[in-house]
């Protein structure tokens, strides 16, 4: 049988004890909203202004390094799985493969992209 | 085959000839035996998880010289579970203008994609969990959906303070997330296979810990940064962003963040037992029975954890941008540097002996690391010295 | 088994979902959305071609993991084009982008 | 009908539906949680074809990383986001013509294809399709170049998407 079968087992039941922790709480915790009650907390002030802020535009470079690395990391895993039974070509296949994606995060580091400010 | 060597397959054949005895069909019975099973080990998990909540209160309290929880029963032990109460009857409060579905989905999918972790988790050689030949991609994969729940909780909070804390908790996770795959990597070229049960079974002889120090190192630094724990909690900054992603959160919903983080820690502690300590395996005993493998891969799970709390628990929170340029400029490139030096020495000592084999890679995992070291200890120091000018020439080292 | 019709038609029906949030939508990021539907709807086709034909040749696989790395690619440059140009025109609406007349 | 087909069915109208949600939603936000759906689905239907590394890529590419990516610039380009406009063209009936048009040309194509109809096989037990892929991907006379060029594809990616980005004037 598929093994994933057994993978949806473990997200429907993961699924389903949480939802029924989130209905215990629902069924068993008094319910009286009101609007002051449903106001935002932020450091006991009133809140002030638009919630969506404007955002640094480093968030992007993070996500976007990632990216590229989630993407080569990718193509590593079935390398690393055989290079045990092929030769060295392989292997240096591979490190030719880092080294470039290297050279991209040194550019990135360079440019100053790297940093928070 | 006794109960004593493979309960769970006595049982499942037992409660199976039940259900087929009553006019079930073989192939649902046997569906939903496994879901059964499924439903056993979450809730054994969840009952481990309102202990850990004990567990965690006791060892912090004992770090910082307090006793902790000792009124309600024997060492506090029930403590947990008036936890458990407070949180089901207190009010669960939706901030106006959040967007509900998305608000409500978030702990779910948070505690789900900690759960699903232990499909691929081998807890005794009877209890494999599930044979995925991917396995270790699945726990990246199983993160990605963590990922996705705190920029759900955080966006759909409607709150500011929430919206940045969950996208920093995002940018240092995915940051973290590149040395942690390219660390998932080594064991992978080890064990020549991504199957969670293949790397326990190369681990017969050597653990992978004694083959790459610095991998496992890498990793554990790695994992608790994508826990969002001290030193790397920067995200939840109680003084600055009041609690980060889960701040509009209250009773359950907030209590299943807290206990999916709990077990998350966890949880990693026993994927890096798995991954560099042999999981179950302590020198044959695990054959026994899975009555000793299942407490000895408890035992290094459990072990795992207390060193993500000592660490939590005595390290002091770094800024955001200290631990990004951390990750980015130092992690990353050590990380992908051991890798390549891991599947090079890998290659060139195929054929040896496995104490040359071990040796080998024990040593250059040692030359890597303390050259990792030595560049940023000279870098930091350029950078101390630009800083405050150079030391006087009494303390200057000769 | 399901036959290879059902993954063709599907895969059919979701690049023509995409190909219309490409075509009609007006902005930059939910274009980028659509596209995203037409490369998914290829993959399907390549892995169920995989699957289908003789197993043991990798082409369809590789060329699926091929199409991952030109996916990102393709976000990456496409969502950083969109972030450009709301930087220096503040819109990301694409029928207010005419700064190329020539 | 078997059990292997009625997951199917679900699945496809699941992937199909959230699709459409994609392309028609007004928030953005909630246009890429639909896409993560919408993956989510394809992932399913990859291991439906026993096709596991793919199924998992596909949630750790598509939902760990585009999908972040996407709400990221989603923030950054939150002015656009207001709801009160319209999202969608004013011609959107020709879009929606076209792709209408696609779709039954594709089906139409296709079906005149001998093998349209094929249904495949079951894999051998001890089919090893990483590995394979491993091989596939470094071995001289198969995918090298493809491996390598992915490399600086990826490369020029980063180098192009920073650039473009963040190139301070």
């Amino acid at each position: 049988m598929n093994e994933w079968l057994y993978v949806a087992l473990f997200i429907v039941v993961g699924l389903i004890i949480p939802i029924g922790a989130i209905a215990a709480g629902f069924i068993f915790g008094p319910k009286k909203p009101n609007p002051i009650k449903e106001t935002t907390y932020e450091c006991g002030i009133e809140t002030v202004g638009d919630t969506w802020v404007q955002f640094k535009a480093q968030y992007y470079i993070f996500a976007l390094v990632f990216l590229v690395f989630d993407v080569e990391a990718v193509f590593l895993f079935p390398w690393a799985v055989k290079i045990g039974q092929l030769g060295l070509y392989a292997v240096v296949e591979g490190i030719i493969f880092i080294t470039i994606l290297i050279v991209g995060l040194m550019y990135a580091w360079r440019k100053g992209m790297l940093e928070w400010a | 085959m006794n109960f004593w060597n493979d309960p769970l397959k006595i049982a499942a054949d037992w409660m199976e000839g039940i259900f087929v005895g009553w006019g079930m069909d073989a192939v649902l019975a046997h569906v939903l035996v496994a879901f059964l099973g499924v439903f056993l080990l979450i809730a054994i998990l969840m009952v481990v998880d309102i202990f850990l909540v004990w567990v965690e209160r006791k060892v912090v309290a004992r770090f910082q010289d307090r006793l902790g929880p000792n009124r309600l029963g024997p060492f506090g032990l029930i403590q947990p579970f008036a936890d458990i109460i407070k949180l089901i009857i207190k009010e669960d409060t939706t901030p106006g203008g959040a967007d509900k579905v998305v608000y409500n989905l978030a702990p779910i999918l948070s505690m789900m994609s900690v759960l699903i972790l232990w499909a691929v988790v081998p807890i005794a050689p009877v209890m494999l969990g599930v044979d995925l030949n991917v396995g270790v991609l699945f726990l990246i994969a199983a993160g990605a959906i963590g990922t996705l729940s705190i920029i759900m909780a955080g966006w759909s909070s409607n709150n500011k303070f929430a919206l940045i804390g969950g996208f920093r908790q995002v940018a240092v996770m995915v940051a973290f997330e590149v040395p942690m795959l390219t660390m998932l990597l080594v064991p992978t070229i080890f064990a020549s296979s991504m199957n969670m049960n293949d790397i326990i079974q190369g681990q017969g002889n050597l653990w992978y810990f004694a083959l790459s120090p610095l991998g496992a190192l890498i990793f554990l630094v790695a994992a608790i940064a994508e826990l969002g724990r001290a030193p790397f909690d920067l995200a939840e900054g109680e003084s600055e962003l009041v609690s980060g992603f889960n701040i509009e959160y209250s009773g359950m919903k907030f209590g299943m963040f807290y206990a999916g983080e709990l077990l998350h820690a966890m949880t990693f502690g026993g994927i890096w037992a798995i991954l560099f300590f042999g999981g179950y395996r302590f020198f044959g005993l695990e054959q026994v029975s899975p009555f000793l493998a299942i407490p000895i891969f408890l035992f290094k799970a459990l072990i795992g954890y207390w060193i993500i709390m000592w660490v939590r628990y005595t390290m002091m929170r770094i800024r955001i941008d200290q631990m990004l340029v951390f990750n980015w400029v130092f992690l990353t490139p050590l990380s992908f540097v051991l890798l390549m030096v891991t599947a090079l020495m890998n290659a060139l000592l195929k054929d040896a002996s496995l104490w040359i084999y071990g040796l080998g890679m024990f040593l250059s995992n040692v030359v890597v690391g303390w050259i990792a070291l030595e560049i940023a200890r000279s870098v930091s120091r350029k950078q101390r010295e630009s800083v405050e000018g150079p030391k006087n020439l009494a303390e200057a080292p000769h | 088994m399901v036959p290879l019709s059902w993954y063709l038609i599907l895969a059919a029906a979701l690049f023509s979902v995409g190909l219309f949030g490409a075509l009609v939508r007006r902005n930059a990021v939910a274009i980028l959305l659509g596209v995203e539907l037409m490369l998914n709807a290829v993959n399907i086709n390549l892995v169920a071609f995989w699957r289908y034909g003789d197993v043991t040749t990798m082409t369809g696989q590789v060329f699926a993991i091929i199409v991952f790395a030109v996916a990102a690619a393709e976000v990456a440059v496409g969502l950083a084009l969109v972030i450009s140009v709301y930087r220096r025109r503040n819109t990301v609406v694409a029928d207010e982008l005419d700064m190329m007349k020539w | 009908m078997t059990g292997e087909q009625i997951i199917f069915l679900i699945t496809a109208g699941f992937t199909l539906g959230s699709g459409f949600m994609v392309v028609t939603t007004r928030n953005l936000v909630h246009a890429a949680l639909w896409l993560v759906s919408t993956l989510f689905g394809v992932a399913v239907l990859y291991a439906l074809m026993n096709a596991n590394f793919i199924a998992v890529v596909q949630v750790v590419v598509y939902i760990g990383a585009i999908a972040i990516l996407f709400i990221f610039a989603v923030m950054l380009t939150r002015k656009d986001l207001r709801e009160n406009t319209p999202q969608i063209n004013k011609n959107w009936w020709a879009g929606a013509l076209l792709a209408a048009l696609v779709f039954a040309g594709l089906v139409f194509l296709l079906q005149g294809w001998s093998g349209f109809s094929k249904t495949g096989s079951a894999l051998p037990s001890d089919f090893d399709a990483v590995g394979m892929l491993g091989e596939a991907l470094v071995s001289p006379n198969a995918y090298v170049l493809p491996f390598e060029v992915a490399s600086v594809l990826l490369l020029a990616a980063l180098v192009g998407a920073v650039y473009v980005a963040f190139n301070k004037k």
